[in-house]
């Protein structure tokens, strides 16, 4: 009898679930988990053989939410691309997939990020980007726009952090932006992400539905205030619809509502007119649309000819982690003969 | 059911009411704005004249994890967490069947009508409410209706405790700081509910509230506004930050002060500068820049920052350079338990740094002296010329206390030995780390200060009095020396302990911050135990000659820790090795604050 | 009697002075401690409003070596730029003079450092950049050239960071980068920075003499090494001519030969050429002189409507740190006010 | 002058020579090379069998700053470090008269005679060297001339002492690794200066070498090696790391090593990857990547690096990950003097992290301790499932030492509680925290095993035993009562101490690392002095019942702390309070080893 719901490797969607998720109604970091849950199903790729990465904040809390049967690692505030080095070091053969905020890699991770990229880690490495920290209730990150407004946090007066350029003068292989709403160009990227050789940086912007500014969230957080409560709590948390946007064409602008009122202009690159091996032409992309205070979308440069870790370091095939004893200690006979050419008046 | 509840009732009747002396537990999913109703009703039996105290025990996430907040009133005044919960309103489906069977028999459960009773316990007193008819009266937005419903529970418990609805109706217009439309809102739910209540519960419960006037003249504070008041006071110049619980809303108020304290008249400009750091290396290192140049600095954090914090933390002891750091203690190891409390980084912050590395630490006990201790830190910072932490924790820091009224800073502030140009002239071989006074501190001076010989080269690595770099074995030996004297004349400048040895035990308890509620009472259970027991309560690091005489003067010396370690116990050991044999260690660690019970529990323990 | 050799403010040339350098004979950085020296002096900066900031390294040894009449701070490793931003918070009068080390900016450093360019810190930030650790003797510094070869450390598999193009990312509100050994431009370019207003990057190409691979002083370390015998001082330190250039005219390209032997192309920037307020034509210019091997010097990019730190905090115009303490310390009557409207029952 | 010299003269005849005893001191400014000549000199002393050590006290810089080289000879075998000199080499200008001031009197010195002389003193006995002139016949390349000028003292030195020159020829062969060149043009300014000697220098001072066999069997080398070579066999697989003096060259090392050792026969591939990291939070985090994904994973550090390092160690002590991290000890507080040598790093390393984090250290006390404890730190941190550190220090790390041959290591790779797919399979409903065996450590799936139940998520937060996030009480209260327990398990499986009771005195010594050479002399010298003495030599923490017993079973003990703080005394009070009394700090730093004559005063002092 034959399942037709199961993929190339005999397994089904569901083998690809993740626990509960915890965060917020409509938060957009649930519905990147639900892309990656089904990219991965799509793409057949073996659970077993994946490792979720993580820092802290509540995008970092989202590998505990798809593929139970992955080993993951929720480390520390923006330290995770260390770990994530470390880890597909040690074994050459795992698919790793870090989940990151901005907070966690515009802000505290900026070093680990830049240096990460530049040793060219095969990871997908994926920031879900709000602008805040949702998990500390919603101060500005290091990619919050320039005049953005938060009641909690004031103006934010600070030019905004831009991941992907970030990344590409950390010389990445593979840097793409999308939007969280935008489930199908999501689940394109990703594709081509876990289909990369090395390293590969989705930035993607995630509205976080609770501290952006709207009335409710965040007035009686300030009465509060005036009035010597304490703050943590009062919070009360509306629950809001998830932003999805539906398609639109190449080259094309959509611009989107946030939950705040205020607008969200995304620019879908046209591939025809984007060659994204061409870096100069990504730098101007990414400039260009920043005066117009457009976000780009989509494939914004690859390279598949840089050396990756393993590589530079010159591996052998077997994941370091599997060698056998043998392989890892020298022979008596290697350290006795030293010993014989060292030892004194013999 | 109701054959059940009968029994009950007989079983209750008769049983004389308890009056001003339980506890109340709400348990709701966390973001569903019930921490403002749980306010009011702390507010209002507040203004009753009733001591009371109020834990909101809440989860890592933002929306959906269990919250629980308690409420302890109190006829005696003690103010510690009650292990066990006499009235529970059970607003939280997840948690609810776990929540009533942890209750004691007799305990009273409030939960919504729209539920299955969640557990069927024939020993505890239910009543169900219908929230979701309450709340319609209201006719809130949609989008509140969650929110405002809260307020039946407010309503309900009014009734069946007897709070006084016009204190309710305060607590909300303070609450909502005057305005008409979210207060009337709320209290036309709090009414429906209360209303209901009288015409449909019988009181079936021995619970009551009684006006008394003990509360008169005190206040409601969370420690952590109340540390931001203080530093405010205390003329903080530069704060540099990263957001971190339990310590964030520390700096959020005071960023909300200083815009109303410190805004310059004249200019409409800003008299400090509060700056949000990429991370708390940054934090700390602008914290140190800032105090090397002359303005006084603080940050607050807690564990994974403090740990961040340690490289520049050895840089500031040893170039010395003054700032103060707040630790809102949560609790570890790693992230831990981000929203439970510990007094766990005691000894990290002790000797935070590597080498030999040695801090002075600052323990307020209550949400007043947290108050003096955030403006005194930067007195003895400056006078030290040294890092001060200030150890708090999540329960003193994020809940709501009694308090004292604050007293205004007794002390003009003492910038330290500064030099002025004018005394430069006069000390024509100043050097930076001369110990002129035989205090171990030298005489500093401030970048920008105009005079040719103002200049000094402050350096983590080794230095000769004059600031020079320098490798030779003497200037090591004799700069360390100097700090060990330096450390030594802190113990005498430092907060003293506070010592309560009236009845002359043969007993000592040793304890320190948010502790002391608990062995306050602790020690009167004790007595009826009829175990005396003197008391110290320590308020700084490092220790002085009271605390080794107290510990000398007793047989045995019981150290009270929030932390599993028992950090405090190490530390006096570590200090006094001659008396350390009769130094023993209760610690224990849960995540919440410690009850009197343990302690109880505890030293007999060990007692018998 | 006219005394010819003091400038605007009365001080002579020796009064910019610093102690004796105890960094290697020839080594870039001496050169440029004294055109700070120079500069300072010709510009008539008054020293005692001077403060000298550095990290951890050869070149962060050299704040001792110039301007003795100005207070300074030899932080720790990487973390000098929040130590800038701290103190120049709380004394917006001060003139901030940052040295830095590739290793020190580059590697440990390189979030504080983007951190402090976003935040627009006032400070003349100069990274005095030889593309090796030299104090901790040779390793590679993420500014090490791709392919490049040291005895010590082998070949350099990975990509260099570039300092200016970092700075541009961030958006740094003034990017020049220059030649130890072109006196002049170093000179101008400091004139320039010093009279910038917000955060001034200049990246100094300062070759370390000793360990850039010529063959005395790294082979006897690796003759020791296969002896077991210990590395440190092993090294001999022969006495080097420092690295000096004469003229070349802007536009032009001139190869200068380093103590290794290799080569490096340095193009002067044509100011007639390039408007160092595009900053478009200025990632342009970065990304394609890579692209030909070439180092661009001169001014890159300048912004001079950046708000720096102070400005965004609104700060009053007396320095924080010489408030009266009735500046600083409300008033009684705030204090009894707030506990009145605060205390219970009255 | 000749005057003078003749009084000493008189002074010296009849005065016994002094054989295989003494301690040569050169003087040389930092980057002149003068290393070369130096260990030439240790090991022609070496091959002549006459126990030898040498020490290099250099500074933080690249070249001028003023260094020290000293050798000392002991026929007695002593190899720690002695406070004077005998014989001085005055090569640098810069130190010269006080390096001469400090020669007690009869002792000799070695200078350039293009000098005049730097410090007349009627008690010393003056050598002058024409090292330009000598230079000249190795007719060097100009830019190599002061490099060469170094063999003048060598030779000099050979013909005064009497040094075998066909060993010095040996040793130049051994150094340059047999390239002619270097080695001729070297031995032809030895020869030159031992001629010259020979001819000129009529011996006036009682200092000379006599063969010996007590070096025989034994070789020379520096600590870093010996922990890399170790390492090496223990099977590393992953090192990543951030240059920090004193710990460099055991990375350096170990990158040679294992290019030798450790490329894949067939394929000519690493089995190994050494990643220079950008700091040392990069370095600990893919060390704790990389040992979570089951390679033996390390780095090295000191001070400043530890300080870093807090906040990733106090997540691998939580989530259970192991890896061994070794801190190379150099002088602290903050940068402090990074070409120092301390013990300071003890505290830091055992709490490193925040809350209540604990780990376990090693602690060798010699060469070949180095290296066993280099591949058993790999052991023990996979069994434990936590971090192993290894606390060396700047005098063991980057001084050369007399050792024994290294022994292959006596057991088969110990990878810990690791499953297979298999194993899983029969362990129905495993979790990954369970405490199956009682020793507290559960067991572990690696990333990438074939297995639907193998994944498990490793967090630093709040976790139950099936490593699922959890808040509650109960779960945070039992994992860290199994993490007490296992640091229990841990005390009786690390390194037991050495313990040496022979004599059954009253007083007990306890001492760890690199005092070890200071307390075997010391012990030898208080002997004479009529006090004896017990030892034990700590070699891991956490401590063990033996230690426990030591103490209990004298009087009064006495901890050796290279540090100012005495830190280990202090973990000794925390660890035994009832011990405490008499536990007693004998502490002190000053950048340099411990003599045994510091330690002798030290307990006479107390004993007094
Ligand atoms: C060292 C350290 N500092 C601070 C924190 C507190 N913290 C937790 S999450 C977070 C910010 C998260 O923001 P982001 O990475 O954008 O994730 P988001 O919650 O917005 O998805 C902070 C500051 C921490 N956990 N560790
Ligand atoms: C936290 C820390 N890690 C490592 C070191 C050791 N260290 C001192 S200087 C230096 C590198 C200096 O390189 P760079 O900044 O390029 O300066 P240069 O010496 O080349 O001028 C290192 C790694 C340290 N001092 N502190
Ligand atoms: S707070 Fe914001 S980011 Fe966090 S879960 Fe809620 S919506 Fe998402
Ligand atoms: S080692 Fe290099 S960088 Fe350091 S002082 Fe010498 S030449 Fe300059
Ligand atoms: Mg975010
Ligand atoms: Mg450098």
């Amino acid at each position: 009898m034959v399942r037709t719901n199961v993929n190339l490797i005999g397994l089904e969607r569901n083998d690809y679930k993740g626990g509960n998720s915890t965060l917020c109604q409509g938060c957009g970091h649930n519905s990147i988990s639900n892309q990656i849950i089904a990219v991965c199903f799509e793409l057949s790729i073996n659970p077993q053989q994946v490792i979720k990465l993580s820092g802290i904040g509540c995008s970092s809390k989202s590998p505990a939410y798809f593929l139970n049967r992955s080993h993951g690692f929720n480390s520390l505030h923006g330290r995770m691309p260390a770990l994530a080095t470390g880890a597909t070091t040690a074994n050459r053969d795992l698919i790793a997939v870090g989940v990151s905020g901005d907070g966690d890699t515009g802000s505290i991770g900026l070093g680990q990020f830049k240096h990460m990229v530049r040793r060219n880690v095969p990871i997908v490495y994926i920031v879900e980007n709000n602008g805040v920290y949702g998990l500390t209730k919603g101060q500005f990150s290091a990619t919050a726009d320039m005049g953005q407004e938060l009641k909690y946090a004031g103006v934010n007066e600070l030019p905004p952090i831009d991941i992907c350029l970030e990344a590409l003068a950390a010389d990445a292989s593979f840097v793409a932006r999308s939007f969280a709403g935008d489930s199908k160009q999501v689940r394109e990227l990703l594709k081509a992400a876990f289909s990369h050789h090395g390293v590969a940086i989705l930035d993607i912007i995630s509205p976080c539905v609770t501290f952006n500014n709207h009335e409710d969230s965040t007035k009686s957080y300030t009465y509060g205030k005036v009035n010597e409560e304490p703050l943590q709590d009062i919070t009360f948390v509306p629950e809001f619809e998830e932003i999805q946007i539906e398609e639109h064409e190449p080259g094309t602008v959509q611009t989107v509502q946030m939950h705040d009122g205020s607008h969200l202009m995304l620019k879908k690159l046209d591939p025809i007119k984007h060659d994204p091996t061409d870096k100069l032409a990504a730098f101007k992309l990414i400039e260009e649309a920043r005066l117009q205070q457009q976000f780009i979308t989509g494939l914004i440069y690859v390279d598949e000819n840089r050396k990756t870790v393993a590589e530079v370091s010159r591996l052998v095939d077997t994941p370091l982690a599997q060698l056998p004893p043998e392989k890892l200690r020298p022979s008596r006979e290697v350290l006795d003969k030293m010993m014989e050419q060292l030892t004194c008046c013999r | 059911m109701t054959t059940v509840q009968n029994e009950l009732d007989t079983l209750m009747t008769g049983q004389k009411p308890i009056i001003n002396d339980f506890q109340i537990m709400i348990a709701t999913p966390n973001g569903s704005g019930s921490q403002t109703a749980n306010t009011v009703l702390l507010r209002s039996i507040f203004r009753m004249g009733i001591p009371v105290s109020g834990k909101n025990i809440f989860p890592s996430n933002i929306q959906g994890l269990p919250t629980w907040y308690t409420i302890r009133v109190s006829k005696d005044g003690y103010i510690a967490r009650l292990a066990t919960y006499h009235i529970c309103v059970a607003m939280n489906r997840d948690t609810a069947s776990e929540d009533i069977q942890n209750l004691p028999s007799g305990a009273v459960c409030l939960y919504p009508s729209e539920w299955k009773i969640p557990e069927d316990r024939s020993d505890i007193i239910y009543y169900a409410m219908p929230v979701k008819e309450l709340t319609t009266v209201a006719n809130a937005p949609s989008n509140l209706t969650a929110y405002i419903s809260n307020m039946v529970y407010v309503g309900v418990l009014t009734a069946l405790l007897d709070i006084d609805i016009n204190q309710i109706e305060y607590a909300l217009d303070y609450h909502f700081n005057g305005k008409t439309k979210p207060i009337q809102m709320n209290f036309s739910v709090v009414k429906a509910g209360y209303e209901w209540a009288l015409d449909n519960l019988p009181k079936r419960d021995p619970y009551k509230l009684e006006k008394m006037k003990l509360t008169e003249g005190m206040l409601l504070m969370d420690g952590n506004s109340a540390g931001a008041l203080g530093a405010v006071f205390g003329g903080v110049g530069v704060a540099a930050w990263y957001p971190i619980t339990p310590s964030t809303s520390l700096i959020d108020s005071m960023r909300e002060y200083l815009a109303e304290m410190r805004t310059d008249a004249e200019t409409g400009k800003a008299t400090y500068a509060v700056i949000q750091a990429e991370d708390e290396i940054g934090a700390i290192g602008m914290v140190i820049g800032a105090g090397w140049a002359g303005a006084r600095a603080m940050t607050a954090t807690s564990g994974p920052g403090m740990s961040l914090m340690s490289e520049y933390a050895g840089l500031a002891y040893y170039a010395e350079v003054p700032s103060v750091i707040w630790n809102v203690q949560r609790m570890g190891p790693s992230t831990g338990l981000p929203t439970r409390t510990s007094q766990g980084d005691i000894l990290k912050a002790y000797f935070l740094g590597h080498g030999d590395t040695k801090h002075v630490c600052l323990i307020p006990g209550s949400i007043e002296e947290i108050f003096e201790f955030g403006w005194r830190a930067f007195d003895l910072a400056e006078r030290l010329q040294t890092l001060i932490f200030v150890m708090i924790d999540l329960d003193f820091g994020m809940n709501v206390w009694m308090s004292k009224p604050f007293q205004y800073p007794d002390e003009p502030m003492d910038r330290g030995k500064v030099l002025s140009a004018e005394e430069l002239e006069q000390m024509p071989d100043w050097g930076r780390y001369e110990d002129v006074d035989g205090d171990g501190i030298g005489y500093r001076t401030l970048p920008g200060l105009e005079h040719p010989r103002a200049a000094w080269f402050a350096r983590g690595t080794g230095h000769n009095p004059k600031a020079i770099y320098s490798e030779r074995v003497d200037d090591w030996v004799a700069n360390m020396a100097r700090l060990n004297r330096k450390f030594d004349y802190a113990r005498t400048i430092v907060p003293a302990p506070v010592v309560d040895d009236a009845v002359g035990a043969a007993i000592g308890l040793i304890a320190y911050g948010s502790s002391d509620p608990c062995v306050v009472e602790g020690r009167d259970q004790l007595r009826q135990h009829g175990i005396e027991t003197d008391y110290l309560r320590l308020r700084a690091l490092p220790l002085s000659e009271t605390t080794r005489n107290f510990i000398a003067a007793h047989d045995r010396v019981y150290v009270v820790d929030n932390n599993t370690d028992g950090q405090m116990a190490k530390l006096l050991h570590m200090e006094y090795p001659e008396l350390a044999a009769r130094i023993k260690s209760l610690a224990y660690s849960d995540g919440l604050s410690l009850t009197a019970q343990w302690l109880v529990d505890a030293v007999t323990g060990q007692e018998q």
